[in-house]
């Protein structure tokens, strides 16, 4: 290491982004008044004093190349004076006051693969994690799966002819670093298989107290291997949440054959109309099948289809089937709905129909 | 097929469509770079075994920090040896995601340098992620990144880089400034964002209105959503251009979506019952041309979010229902000249009586809401809870009834 | 005020710690504090503390790690490390 | 004030004003019974020093039987030896409180003879409640009771006196027999109503329409509360009297209530979309002459209802959505012949597995309805969940995968 | 004890009720068409045959005297050919095919002390308990209290003139053998002290497990006092629910300075409209004052005034609570909001406010 003490910087914090900010955006900041979605991936905002400004917004895999920031970064010196920037979904945004720029724009990102749209009511960018790509702890692909969804839901991204926003996230894993768990799809990835044990390593690396702690059931109990402290789990009691695994890494539960995918529905995060709420499991399993996940992908689109095709105007996928109810979604969207549909967790009770409110 | 900066077989598919393809970054990175050349072979070797292929490193970091980097090692070093390490680093990214290209391309080149040429922007915190280097590494990018005026940001047991909406950088329904929020807080939290103290992570996340852009609700353990406390602005010509030229059906897509159903449309005024308003934004988001919030604003701090690890995941809930953050200040409201205080409140609390792992939502759940706000000065309030409890186990407080006889 | 610790004092008490719980029980930051009120009562404060720490990490003499959680620890060679590069 | 047949002092006040008065009652009946005359004393010194006077009896009972007896004692005997010992005897009611005179007199005769004179008419569960008797009384009272044709109610690790809403007998909206289940059961379990061999109490609850005048759903561990399957029958004509002739602003009252807004009024016609129809029977109960339920009709069981000792207060969750209970029975639909096996296998699996004082809402709390619903053989249903779950931690039943494997 | 076991009969179970339905009831069971309220407390069904039945429902303190229930077979046995019933919620129900024999009745009950009334959208009758006419476990009476609200809302039994039906519950102890849990307005008696342990007795008495098992907080320790089993109660953990009490006799928690009643809102059964609802704490603690427990009674009334003023045609307690928002009714019921009523049991978290939906 070369570490120089004296002259090392530390603790500067990020960038002011006062540094970064449109010179449009430091004389209108605060004073904006209004927008307008000019078409699918390009706004207009309006301040008070007249002053516009033009966003182009394109889809990124979010996992990006150096040639390719190199690439926006041209476009931007070329119609923007260097400005761009990111969404809070991954979504590239370039800025310009120039309403002439706007074609240009689309054009040139258009034409490096990077399809503008994801405003109003449309599909945006799926905001997902690592994957296989770089977590230890991915029950699935991140990037393999988002890629394969979006290329099917394309139309919806550069379109905004839906009832209103639709929100997907993907996270390999339950630790959901994604937080999926307020999307109106989300895909998770699954472990099913309990943790197996390297009692060697485990001695080496993992502090004993902490590990039987991390497990939420209990199931993680200490025991003595060979004369060695060590952990055990009890396998009827342990549901594949890989905590353990967080917190000592030689209790992998990553099984080609058993980890997967869940699909859960019905989350959402704005406050627009209903409270903010979970997303709830659709589909409780399907078989990882790279590259393409065909049986997620389809199991997506049929989900955007039959909300699609009758939810009313607004209504988020949670709100619409709040309105039909869980039955009859589960019916339209020919899923079984099965034992693991059923909560068992700390509040399951609180999850049970308490009413004769049903329809048949 | 057997050039190695070309991904193959099962990867190759993902090249094809119209969405972008992650495969197509790494293989362009990796025309010129090693590490990214390695990881297509090994991902490909994921893809054929649906097996992850990376180990769990714990130790690695740069000097004097806790925080801000990934340690990850691939568990077939003897056939990737580029990516033998392959840890990521977090970097602060600017608030509001807003660059200019220049600052852009030196990263760039540091990274194409040093790393694996491969980046996350951003990741879900909101860092810039720089996806894969080598230990020895770690310390020239962190010198390289400081001198370009950036820094790491959060992971372990820290607070997490905070996030912000757009706001008022582009925004016209900022209730307060959200980039200025993260960005001072931020700063004045360097030392708690770059060296574990607390029980396990923290997050902040500044969402300038209850559309809640930047998700806050679900993923920051502080939840800042701008909001208003008077009525909304209506411009009555505005609603009847949207009926009569937008052909907005008002009644249908407005009135009736209205989650207090405090609207009323007769066809010429829309009438809002603003003490009913539940400042949901949705009919102002719908008619934005015609519907402005209030002006007298400020935010609702919300707390708890999480992830479901370990006690299941948790909404934010809230915490103080307005506070003012921009003077001029009133007298009896909270301002945020008392941010830092109830911050530090909460974090001495936590940090001392919180488990190892356990963050504040759950801390809240186990000590339990009431003694939580007895701890940290704050007085119940009745918007803290969507109802009061419906069980009677209730832990009376006696000293307190006695102390209130005495008052009396 | 007077007799507060000295910070090297704490640190060296702190590194004790550590270095007997080595390979046993890994310590956070609070748990070191916890301790050293304990140890000093009276005597110590978060903020010495905290600057405790800082000195053992800047020195070297420990390191922060992570396993789902942050700890303090004495710097080893980490379990998952595969055999050091060459290049630099 | 020294007759201490008469109340004094403190409950005095209270046989003033225009609700009937408890005290007058205990008066009265202390006008010929000893026991009734120290109950004034002994509820006088409650009144007067803030506390119950009562000691827990746990033991007496009539021979043979478990339940039905709640033995009791002063802690002030010497003060009241009358109500030294003070039992109550719980005495099944016939289904729906309906009774001639000649049998409620025979009952008063014995009771003022054997003993307090004062009664519950009835309890809380439905039971006629004899309030206080001594302990050699107890079987004579049991004795005159049964030759009476009357027998004991529950008490205890039992089945409890199950009871039912006036359903057919004088309601047009009962959907079942309800006091024809109530009396079959209660026959066909006598046995489990006056021997404990539950892990705790079990109680059945009869409405004959959603609109559950026995308040089952939060009473009953299982509750039968009639429904219908087809649609509303709609009188329009009526619909429109109700508009014109009784001025009921049906917009308002009716459509705007309805819990799934699946209704429409024009002012001439009432338009129900009956496949969104959640069956709460509001609309019909405001426009009961113009509406009614459909003809299609059977029950909703529902499980587990129970007050809030230990683990909470529970209400009934849906366990069988639509139970048809009067033939002529289809094929694929649960019947009510199929009742006494589903009740069966609930008991048996309760039995065996449930702790000790643990309601069968909270054995399925702590087993998982999903597995309850295995182990009882009832495959799991949509209707039974507000909402599936909102947690991934799911314990995949591997087993069962790999069997579906081989079924396809 | 007289046991003749040859002779003694058991399990009879109750009389059949065909044994007691008027005749008109049995030709017409099950064939009832339609129902009117003609006035406060009188109601008339009709059948499909045109047979009707009018139905007079007058007021009971459910605890009834001997003499009392002759009075009313007396009445029965004049004008309903000596049917009588009961109904769920303990109001007597005098039975008669003839109309005109619906004043008679009326007159003849009410100058017994009993109000006709509680039909349609009224107060009816209080459901309650035993309270310190009966029960060990106690913290308040039941009898009274009812007694005092019913004086001073009788006009809302006798007439119909609310919003809609209005129904309030007493339990005397938290076992709530009122079922109070679900009703427009509980009324619930509540200790405020921890258990005196008489370990003398509970030696005797008490099984040491079960006497543990009971303690929902795990307040309950076995400890050894003296060389004897017993328990002890970590008093800081103890919500004073009584349910060691129940298992365990030597476990009191009357007193008489710190028991009292906490008052309850907004729960309901039906499923009209609303789904059947939990009611919430509204009043945390109220002191026993008997006789007539005036803040008791005040506290009730000012709760139904507000409910009457405010809430919309049909809308129950809890209906116009929820859709007016919490923090409102705390305003308007003119109770402060405490710590109380924070939810801290198992699924706390289920009830905080996880929405910027506020109203200011
Ligand atoms: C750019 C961005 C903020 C940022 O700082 O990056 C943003 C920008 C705007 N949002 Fe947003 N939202 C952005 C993420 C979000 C998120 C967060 C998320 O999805 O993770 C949400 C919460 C989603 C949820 O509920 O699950 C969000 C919920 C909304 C809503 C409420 C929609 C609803 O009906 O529930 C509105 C209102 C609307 O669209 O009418 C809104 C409206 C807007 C407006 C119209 C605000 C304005 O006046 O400028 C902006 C353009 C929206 C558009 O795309 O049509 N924005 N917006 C984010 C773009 C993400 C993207 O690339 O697609
Ligand atoms: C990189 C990132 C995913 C991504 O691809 O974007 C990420 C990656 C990891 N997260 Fe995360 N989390 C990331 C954002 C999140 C978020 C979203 C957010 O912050 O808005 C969440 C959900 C919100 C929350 O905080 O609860 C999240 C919830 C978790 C959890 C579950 C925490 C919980 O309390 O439930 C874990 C497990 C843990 O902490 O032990 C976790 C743990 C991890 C670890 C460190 C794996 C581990 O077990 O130690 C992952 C390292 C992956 C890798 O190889 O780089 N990550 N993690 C995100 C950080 C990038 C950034 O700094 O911008
Ligand atoms: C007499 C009655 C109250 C009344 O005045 O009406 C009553 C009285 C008692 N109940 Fe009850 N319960 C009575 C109906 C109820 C009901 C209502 C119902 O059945 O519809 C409930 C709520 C529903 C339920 O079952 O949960 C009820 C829930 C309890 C509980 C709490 C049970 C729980 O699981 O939460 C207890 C405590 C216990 O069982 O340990 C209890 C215990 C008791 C005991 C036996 C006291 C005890 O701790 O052992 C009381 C005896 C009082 C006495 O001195 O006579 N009683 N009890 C009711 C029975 C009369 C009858 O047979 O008709
Ligand atoms: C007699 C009785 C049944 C019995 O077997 O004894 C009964 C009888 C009728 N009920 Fe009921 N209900 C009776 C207890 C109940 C209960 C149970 C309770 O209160 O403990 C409920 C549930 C209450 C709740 O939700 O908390 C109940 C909720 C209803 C409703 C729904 C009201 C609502 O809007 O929520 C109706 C519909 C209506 O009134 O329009 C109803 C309607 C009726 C009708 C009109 C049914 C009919 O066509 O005959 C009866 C006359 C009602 C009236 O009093 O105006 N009945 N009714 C009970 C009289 C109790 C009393 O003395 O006051
Ligand atoms: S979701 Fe899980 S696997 Fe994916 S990045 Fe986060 S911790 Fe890793
Ligand atoms: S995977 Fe989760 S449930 Fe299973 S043993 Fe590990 S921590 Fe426990
Ligand atoms: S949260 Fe509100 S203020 Fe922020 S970008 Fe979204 S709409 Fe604008
Ligand atoms: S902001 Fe929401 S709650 Fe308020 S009036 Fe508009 S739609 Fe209704
Ligand atoms: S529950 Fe239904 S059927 Fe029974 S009395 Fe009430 S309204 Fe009639
Ligand atoms: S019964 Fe209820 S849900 Fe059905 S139409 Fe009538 S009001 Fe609506
Ligand atoms: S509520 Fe409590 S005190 Fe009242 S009767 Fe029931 S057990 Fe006894
Ligand atoms: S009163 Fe309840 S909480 Fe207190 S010790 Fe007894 S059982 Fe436990």
């Amino acid at each position: 290491m070369t570490a120089e003490p004296a002259e090392r910087l530390t603790d500067i914090g990020p960038p002011h982004y006062e540094r970064f900010l449109p010179p449009v955006v430091k004389a209108n900041y605060g004073k904006w008044v209004s927008h307008e979605i000019l078409q699918p991936g390009v706004l207009v905002h309006t301040a008070e004093s007249g002053d516009k400004i033009y966003s182009i917004r394109a889809a990124t895999a979010r996992l990006i190349s150096v040639p390719k920031i190199r690439q926006f970064c041209d476009i931007a010196d070329k119609y923007c004076d260097g400005h761009i920037r990111w969404t809070s979904r991954n979504n590239v945004e370039f800025l310009t006051t120039k309403k002439e720029n706007v074609e240009p724009i689309k054009q040139a990102v258009e034409a490096l693969g990077h399809p503008v749209g994801g405003t109003g009511n449309s599909i945006t960018n799926i905001v997902h994690t690592q994957g296989w790509v770089h977590c230890h702890s991915a029950a699935t692909d991140a990037s393999g799966i988002v890629k394969a969804v979006m290329d099917e839901l394309m139309d919806e991204f550069t379109n905004m002819r839906l009832p209103g926003k639709l929100r997907i996230a993907l996270a390999c894993c339950l630790n959901m670093c994604g937080a999926v768990h307020c999307s109106d799809i989300a895909i998770l990835g699954i472990h099913r298989r309990p943790p197996t044990i390297d009692h060697d390593r485990l001695r080496k690396m993992c502090e004993i107290p902490n590990t039987v702690a991390a497990c939420p059931t209990a199931a993680v109990r200490p025991v003595t291997i060979d004369g060695n402290p060590s952990v055990e789990v009890i396998e009827e009691q342990c549901m594949f949440c890989a905590n353990c695994f967080t917190v000592c890494p030689s209790m992998p539960l990553n099984d080609p054959e058993y980890d997967g995918v869940s699909i859960w529905v019905g989350g959402k995060v704005s406050n627009a109309r209903h409270e903010p709420t979970f997303s709830k499991l659709a589909v409780p399993y399907i078989p990882n099948n790279p590259p393409r996940w065909p049986e997620v992908v389809s199991a997506v689109k049929n989900l955007v289809t039959i909300w699609t095709d009758n939810a009313r105007p607004y209504e988020r996928m949670g709100e619409w089937i709040e309105r039909i109810g869980w039955p009859r979604f589960f019916e339209m969207a020919g899923i079984d709905f099965q034992k693991e549909h059923i909560d068992d967790f700390k509040h399951a009770v609180t999850t049970y129909k308490t009413s004769a409110h049903l329809r048949f | 097929m057997a050039d190695k900066t070309k991904a193959s077989g099962k990867l190759d598919e993902l090249k094809k469509g119209p969405y972008p393809s992650f495969v197509k970054e790494i293989e362009a990175a990796a025309e010129t770079n090693k590490m990214a050349h390695d990881l297509i072979g090994q991902l490909e070797l994921s893809y054929d075994e649906k097996l992850c292929h990376w180990k769990h490193g714990g130790i690695v970091g740069v000097m004097g920090y806790g925080g801000g980097v990934i340690g990850r090692y691939s568990d077939v070093p003897e056939k990737f040896p580029n990516v033998s390490h392959f840890h990521t680093l977090r970097v602060n990214q600017p608030a509001a995601w807003f660059y200019k290209t220049d600052a852009l391309r030196k990263i760039c080149d540091m990274w194409e340098k040093r790393g694996s040429s491969v980046l996350n922007v951003h990741g879900s915190t909101g860092d810039i992620v720089l996806l894969g280097t080598t230990t020895p590494q770690l310390e020239p990018v962190f010198n390289e990144l400081t001198s370009l005026g950036f820094d790491l940001g959060g992971s372990g047991s820290v607070l997490r880089t905070p996030s912000c909406c757009v706001g008022p950088a582009r925004c016209e329904w900022a209730m307060y400034d959200t980039l200025k929020y993260a960005y001072e807080m931020t700063m004045r939290y360097q030392d708690e964002l770059h060296r574990p103290y607390f029980p396990y992570k923290f997050k902040f996340k500044f969402a300038g209105c209850p559309n809640d852009c930047v998700a806050s609700v679900a993923r920051a353990d502080m939840s800042f959503i701008g909001t208003w406390k008077d009525d909304i602005q209506i411009d009555q010509d505005k609603v009847r251009w949207y009926a009569e030229e937008r052909k907005v059906d008002i009644e249908d897509v407005v009135v009736e979506r209205c989650p207090t159903k405090c609207m009323a449309w007769d066809g010429k005024e829309l009438f809002i019952d603003n003490r009913n308003c539940a400042r949901c934004m949705h009919c102002i988001n719908v008619l934005h041309l015609a519907l402005k919030p209030g002006k007298d604003r400020g935010c609702t701090i919300m707390l708890g979010a999480k992830a479901p690890i370990l006690e299941g995941a948790q909404l934010s809930s809230v915490l103080v229902p307005f506070m003012r953050m921009a003077p001029p200040y009133g007298e009896d409201e909270a301002t945020a000249e008392d941010l830092p205080e109830l911050i530090d409140n909460i974090w001495e609390l936590w940090g001392e009586e919180g488990k190892n792992r356990e963050r504040v939502g759950e801390f809240i759940q186990r000590i339990g809401m009431g003694n939580f706000l007895d701890a940290i000065g704050l007085e119940p309030q009745a918007e803290m809870v969507a109802h009061p409890r419906t069980n009677p186990y209730v832990f009376y407080d006696l000293g307190k009834d006695e102390e209130e006889e005495e008052d009396e | 005020m007077a007799d507060m610790v000295p910070v090297e004092e704490i640190a060296d008490a702190m590194f004790k710690m550590i270095k007997d719980a080595a390979g046993k029980k890994q310590y956070k930051s609070m748990d070191l504090q916890k301790a050293m009120k304990e140890l000093y009562p009276g005597r110590v404060d978060k903020q010495l503390c905290k600057a405790a720490i800082k000195q053992l990490i800047n020195s070297g003499r420990c390191i922060y790690t992570y396993f789902g959680g942050s700890y303090i620890e004495l710097p080893h060679v980490e379990g998952a490390a595969n055999p050091e590069q060459t290049e630099t």
